[in-house]
């Protein structure tokens, strides 16, 4: 068995494979084993190096967005800066508070980075670069968001702290809200690809799916802020309204995981948007040199987050029944008919022998100029409404003090 | 789209529309009549789609479109619900639908939709001052239901739909002749029409019974078309001396036509059922519903000329029937001539017509009599409209004159072929098919063939009186036009009436169409000059709904000669009579008729002797005898003496037995239960927990018992 | 003993400690979260049935769904938060005997069967096909639309009741029940 | 490999665990956790009778599914008559709510 150096993760995975069979394991559960251990180099080995990166392009791009120089001081351009705060949280003390429930308390920054990085498992960075490549990929990603609402809950939970609670029932509230709309648009390449394994729908994506999905996309995109608690999403951390929001407790490390686990999610919905919607690491030259295929996608991902960073920095905080509204009245009637309408025109599309992008794209079209007249007549709506009852009439009251039913 | 689809979906759409209207759209007029109106001219459009395919078919009579699923197992066998579309049932769906359509959008504008409502008026009166009728929606939903059951009736394949049909109609008639409930004398018309029309359909019930025990079956198909059937029928002796089965049961069912179509001497209902609005005289009065009564003998004209022979003697049950028939044509007319009353002139000739249509069953001329019904049915319910049009036009002079004079009675009228002129010449062309003004009308034509079939076949006594009836017709026809458009008015409120809506207006000129030229299509070949120039498609066309086609009779001058004197004869006495007549002036006809007029005014004082013959002797029997003397006297008697001796055993049952033996045994079951509920009630907690311990301890213990016995 | 057999013994022994821990924590919430553990247990013993498909459905519906809407159930009412008196009724010794027994004879007659206990070797199958199988199968018409759709009913009906009984109650309507 | 019969043996554990939590808890909630340790344990037969039975018929994966969908609806509204008592009786112990009894 020769090793290629044109698709180098190709031929280690093989090798490992072929070294455990001969050690006398099932089948099966070598590539479970393989998974375990690819999905944990993969996701630790990116994860370290671009969370400490990522802090420090965060907090430079934002200072730019803001008119400041941002980290300058440690290393060049402050390089290091992402170093030196991980040795002070480290160095920070750790408090547990009184009548905290100390397991819970401890295991929950553990279960919020233990779920960020889990999503990493299933993604795709190259050719053959997968930690697993399951077949039910996109439900995973959704099953992983929910092991993140429950360290949500602990700790929230077991700080033994009102704001905490109110913080984390706001979170949890938000987080399955906001699955709802997710999990219904994550449908949407999966039909498209005809498959929920990640690798197929990177294959699957000769046309970007944000060509043929742009409505689902932006779906998509806008509730994988919500679940991250990025701004404009942030209400779950207000520091106006309760104080820092679940992790309040929280100091040292243990706070420090939470700051991770957000900063990672964040970079990771980049990843999860550029694998489902914008192709992958798919580009030219990256069938043949699978190498090419990692900047690619390491660069659309990098974009990705700089929309998301872009976003934060721009966008006010929104209110929680401004949330609430969003999500029920907004994106999920929105993400059903999405999903519905493609199933149809794509069934459509390919057994009449249509061609898909341009009915896609007419689809999606129509799709938006529905969703805004429906917006436009329900403001209308409101605003005549409200004005209405500035300057009530008399039979209005009276009539109003009646009511139906009484 | 299949024929027999069409025809199940037919009847639909109004029983939709009633459903619609009586739940939720009754608020809103407009949304009501829309409705009614809409699911009609569905029907309608459905009932010409079918008769216009109908015509395509090729020995249509015997291939009619039929289709029915079960719908009442009754043992081996089961009641059948279906449809029947022969040439009978399409020529019935062609008038019943032309003329609902039009009724119901001439209802619109007689119910003066689109006026603003009256506060005055109140629920269950007419309108006083040309306002929105109160119950506007209500009347639309009852036609609706009407316009149900009369399809349903025209298209059913079998004896029981019809009678279910015949039944709805019946009630809807009840209801909408009491429209107006606040008016005592249409309570009284109401009931009425229910009871007297109730007594024939008891009859015809038993009918249907006697047929069903003979054969097994209801349908048309199966007896009506079935030469073995119809055989042992006509040979097998009733239970009635003299007669077959087959003419019993004609004549039973036949009972419930004279009680439906209003024949002597169960005709006392029709004139007062003119208490309905004028909508509902010309739809269920006159065009359609009494018509059933026809349609229905028609549909079993091979069973009741069961043992017939074209041109042979008639069974005893025809001889009933033509007799009846004829009696009842010249029985009314005469009547008809002394009415005052517009619509009640009208109410007469219809069951003056009805007469001639029954008359001709009764001497077998199928085809006359389908086409009489037909013609009628155009140019009658045209009269009732136009009259109801007259009455509306005069209300209107009423209100606006303040001036205190009936708005139905012709001899306050006159000279309103100016005020009304499309009315007018509707109702003229409407009173000449009615009195058979020959050649142009669609009257002479179909009452031309009857008195020819009559004559033809030598029934020369019903040809006399039908042709003395034609002639009465004829009089009393000119009278009224005469009376009430020619000349001058005579009185101010008739001055100042004017043209109704073009709602009214429009189904008047349409069925006038129909009233002249729905003759042309039934001139005898063999007539003079104009025969053969149409071909007689009627006759072809409805003839094949018998088993056997019937011929067409010979020309022969008298009768056509007879028919034609007879119209403008009496057309020309009428006008003669009346044309001058002033205003507060008696009847002319008074003076030359001396006492026979009262009688005639008076209806040959019919309700008076059913009053004194019928009602009173049953007033006296309930109150005199069966009260007073068997109720409370005999019977109470008897019943106090049997309670108080009752009394007095159940005292000593109750001392002696009950207290001692059985409440004490009663007592110790209750006690005891009560105490042992008292013991066992601690097993009830409430604790769902240890139900359910118990439980699987239960079912844990029964399994194993069972796997130990098996083992 | 295979590593197969390692691994199941692991999993099980974990799934089966947590789900006792759950019925008997004295707290609510932990038992909330001892019941997720035991939910994942589950969930990794169906990967080892390969069944991946089920585990993930397993996470996201258990685990993601009712686990956390139980505890988010226990979080609102905050007296069951502090409920930390006896947590076992009267009942417990009678249930405890009762279900043993039932235990008992459970295991007796699995391990009596044969066909059971024998380490047969399950059969082999492509996972990724048995997906694909999976999804036609639940809405072929012949085979289990039916009970697919019933359930979808079943999960409408429930939402809409859950709405309707657990929703605060109106003004006027309490005046009504008042009268 | 691994036995069928030690899939039945955990499954049923978990199955009277849950009956045993069903009948023994005080607390509503806490049964309604039972409850849904009983399904997962037969859920858990279900795939493994599938798994060792005949794999390519996919019915039992289906019905694994079915019962799910179940096991949401229940728990669904399950909680919401809790909330719904709490919220009336201030008590979630299933001893206490016994309105109905005699």
């Amino acid at each position: 068995m020769g090793f290629d150096f044109n698709n180098p993760f190709g031929s280690i995975t093989e090798l490992l494979t072929s070294l455990l069979i001969n050690l006398g394991l099932p089948q099966p559960l070598v590539s479970v084993i393989l998974a375990v251990v690819g999905a944990g180099i993969l996701a630790g080995v990116t994860l370290t190096t671009a969370g400490v990166f990522n802090i420090w392009l965060e907090r430079k791009i934002g200072a730019r967005f803001q008119d400041r120089l941002g980290p300058n001081r440690v290393g060049p351009f402050g390089l290091f800066q992402g170093i030196a705060d991980a040795i002070k949280l480290t160095l920070k003390e750790d408090i547990t508070p009184t009548g905290a429930d100390k397991v819970v308390f401890n295991v929950a920054p553990l279960l919020a980075v233990m779920s960020v990085v889990g999503l990493w498992a299933v993604v795709p960075f190259a050719p053959q670069l997968i930690g697993a490549d399951l077949n039910v990929g996109v439900l995973y990603v959704v099953a992983i968001g929910g092991v993140g609402t429950l360290s949500v809950i602990m700790a929230g939970w077991s700080s033994n702290n009102k704001y905490a609670l109110l913080g984390a029932l706001r979170t949890v509230a938000m987080l399955i809200s906001f699955e709802i709309p997710m999990v219904l648009v994550l449908l949407v390449p999966t039909m498209l690809a005809g498959s929920m394994g990640m690798v197929a729908i990177v294959n699957g994506q000769d046309v970007w799916f944000l060509l043929l999905a742009p409505v689902a996309a932006f779906v998509f995109f806008v509730s994988s802020l919500a679940e991250v608690g990025r701004t404009p999403f942030d209400l779950i951390e207000a520091e106006s309204e309760i104080v820092a929001g679940y992790n309040i407790e929280y100091s040292g490390m243990k706070f420090g995981m939470f700051m991770v686990a957000e900063f990672f999610h964040s970079f990771t919905i980049g990843a999860l948007f550029t694998v489902l919607f914008l192709g992958g690491w798919r580009g030219p030259g990256s069938e043949t040199y699978p190498i090419l295929g990692l900047v690619y996608f390491v660069a659309k991902t990098f974009f990705m987050y700089f929309i998301v960073m872009w976003i934060r920095y721009t966008f006010p905080r929104v209110r929680i029944d401004q949330m609430m509204a969003l999500n029920w009245k907004f994106l999920t009637p929105l993400a059903l008919v999405v999903v519905m309408a493609t199933a149809v025109v794509d069934k459509l599309a390919l057994s009449q022998g249509w061609p898909r992008t341009p009915v896609h794209l007419a689809l999606n079209g129509t799709l938006v100029l529905l969703t805004l007249g429906l917006m436009q007549a329900y403001a209308r709506a409101l605003r005549r409404r409200v004005e209405g009852m500035r300057q009530p009439e008399a039979g209005e009251i009276a009539g109003a003090a009646v009511g139906p039913g009484s | 789209m299949q024929l027999d689809l069409i025809a199940w979906l037919i009847p639909l759409p109004p029983i939709l529309a009633f459903a619609a209207i009586v739940l939720w759209a009754y608020r809103s007029n407009r949304l009501s009549h829309g409705l009614a109106i809409g699911g009609v001219a569905i029907s309608w459009g459905l009932a010409m789609l079918l008769f216009v395919q109908t015509l395509g078919i090729e020995r249509f009579g015997e291939h009619p479109v039929t289709s029915s699923v079960r719908w009442l197992p009754t043992g081996q066998s089961a009641l059948e619900i279906g449809v029947l579309v022969d040439p009978l049932s399409t020529i019935g769906l062609f008038f019943v639908a032309w003329t609902l359509l039009a009724i119901f959008v001439y209802s619109v504008g007689y119910h003066n939709f689109g006026h603003q409502a009256d506060p005055q008026d109140v629920k269950g009166l007419p309108p006083k001052s040309g306002g929105i009728e109160p119950m506007y929606a209500r009347f639309f939903a009852f036609i609706s239901l009407f316009a149900f059951g009369m399809l349903v009736l025209v298209l059913s394949d079998n004896l029981l739909l019809l009678f279910i049909g015949w039944e709805l109609m019946g009630l809807c008639s009840y209801l909408l002749i009491g429209f107006w409930y606040g008016r005592p004398s249409a309570r009284e018309a109401m009931v009425k029409a229910f009871l007297t029309t109730r007594v024939g359909d008891v009859f015809m019930l038993l009918g249907i019974a006697y047929l069903y025990s003979q054969t097994g079956t209801l349908s048309f198909r199966q007896i009506l078309y079935n030469e073995q059937v119809l055989n042992t029928l006509a040979s097998t002796p009733a239970v009635i001396g003299g007669l077959s089965a087959a003419g019993l049961i004609g004549l039973l069912l036949f009972i419930g036509t004279i009680g439906k179509s209003a024949q002597w001497p169960l005709h006392v209902w029709l004139p007062d059922a003119m208490e309905g609005p004028t909508p509902v005289s010309a739809l269920i009065h006159a065009a359609t519903m009494v018509s059933a009564g026809i349609y229905m003998i028609l549909r079993i004209f091979p069973l009741l000329t069961a043992g017939w022979h074209e041109g042979g003697g008639l069974t005893p049950t025809m001889m009933v029937i033509a007799g009846l028939g004829a009696f009842t044509a010249l029985f009314a007319a005469t009547i008809a001539v002394a009415q005052k009353d517009i619509k009640r002139v009208l109410a007469y000739s219809t069951i003056s017509q009805l007469g001639y249509m029954v008359a001709a069953v009764g001497i077998g001329a199928f085809v006359a009599a389908a086409f009489h019904l037909v013609t009628h049915a155009f140019f009658k319910a045209l009269l009732f409209l136009g009259s109801g049009s007259v009455i509306h036009g005069v209300e209107h002079g009423v209100h606006e004159t303040h001036e205190h004079v009936d708005p139905q009675d012709m001899f306050n009228m006159g000279g309103l072929r100016h005020k009304m002129p499309v009315t007018f010449w509707t109702f003229l062309l409407g009173g000449l098919a009615l009195s058979g003004f020959p050649i142009l009308t669609a009257g002479f034509w179909s009452k031309d063939e009857i008195l020819a079939d009559a004559f033809a076949h030598g029934h020369t006594l019903v040809f006399w009186m039908l042709a003395l009836a034609a002639l009465l017709t004829a009089f009393y026809t000119m009278r009224q036009i005469t009376l009430t458009f020619l000349g001058k008015p005579r009185s101010q409120a008739v001055g100042h009436a004017h043209e109704s809506t073009w709602t009214m207006t429009a189904p008047l000129v349409v069925l006038a169409v129909f009233a002249v030229g729905f003759g042309w299509v039934g001139i005898p070949e063999a007539f003079p000059g104009l025969g053969g120039i149409l071909p007689n498609w009627f006759h072809e066309f409805v003839g094949g709904a018998l088993p056997e086609h019937p011929a067409a009779i010979a020309f022969d001058p008298t009768p056509l000669l007879v028919s034609v004197g007879v119209a403008l004869g009496g057309l020309l006495l009428g006008w003669l009579t009346y044309r001058r007549i002033q205003a507060g002036a008696p009847d002319p006809l008074r003076r030359l008729l001396g006492p026979v007029y009262p009688v005639l005014e008076n209806k040959y004082y019919f309700d008076e002797l059913y009053d004194y013959a019928i009602v009173r002797p049953a007033y006296w029997l309930a109150e005199t005898f069966t009260y007073t003397f068997l109720d409370r006297r005999v019977i109470d008697g008897l019943l106090h003496a049997i309670g108080r001796n009752s009394l007095r055993v159940g005292a000593f049952l109750r001392s002696r037995i009950d207290l001692p033996v059985v409440n004490g045994i009663g007592d110790w079951i209750g006690e005891s239960t009560k105490s042992s509920g008292h013991q066992i009630r601690v097993v009830q907690s409430g604790r769902v927990q240890q139900y359910l311990l118990v439980g699987i301890v239960f079912t844990g213990l029964i399994i194993s018992f069972f796997l130990l016995a098996g083992a | 003993m295979t590593a197969m057999q390692a691994v199941f013994l692991l999993l099980g022994l974990v799934t089966f400690i947590s789900a006792v821990m759950v019925v008997v924590s004295p707290q609510l919430i932990h038992a909330g979260l001892w019941l997720v553990l035991t939910l994942a247990g589950v969930a990794g013993l169906f990967v080892l049935l390969e069944a991946p498909f089920l585990a993930v459905v397993q996470v996201v519906i258990y685990i993601g769904a009712i686990a956390i809407l139980i505890i988010f159930a226990i979080m609102l009412t905050r007296r069951m938060l502090r409920d930390e008196g006896r947590q076992l009724n009267s009942l417990w010794a009678g249930a405890l005997v009762v279900t043993l027994i039932l235990y008992a004879v459970l295991v007796f007659l699995i391990l009596q069967e044969p066909s059971l206990a024998a380490a047969s070797q399950p059969i082999q199958a492509e996972s990724s096909v048995l997906l694909a199988d999976l999804g036609r199968a639940l809405v072929d018409v012949d085979r289990f639309i039916l009970p697919f759709e019933v359930a979808s009913v079943l999960l409408l009906a429930a939402l809409i009741g859950a709405i309707y009984v657990a929703r605060p109650m109106m003004a006027g309507e309490d005046r009504e029940r008042q009268e | 490999m691994i036995p069928l019969s030690w899939y039945l043996i955990l499954a049923a554990g978990l199955f009277t665990i849950g009956l045993f939590g069903v009948l023994a808890r005080r607390n509503a909630v806490a049964i309604l956790m039972s409850i849904e340790l009983m399904l997962n344990a037969v859920i858990l037969n279900l795939v493994a009778f599938w798994r060792y039975g005949q794999p390519v018929d996919i019915s039992g994966q289906v019905f694994a599914i079915i019962v799910f969908a179940v096991a949401a609806s229940e728990a669904a509204v399950g909680l919401a008559l809790i909330l719904s008592i709490y919220r009336r009786r201030s008590t979630v112990a299933a001893e206490d709510i016994n309105m109905l009894k005699w």
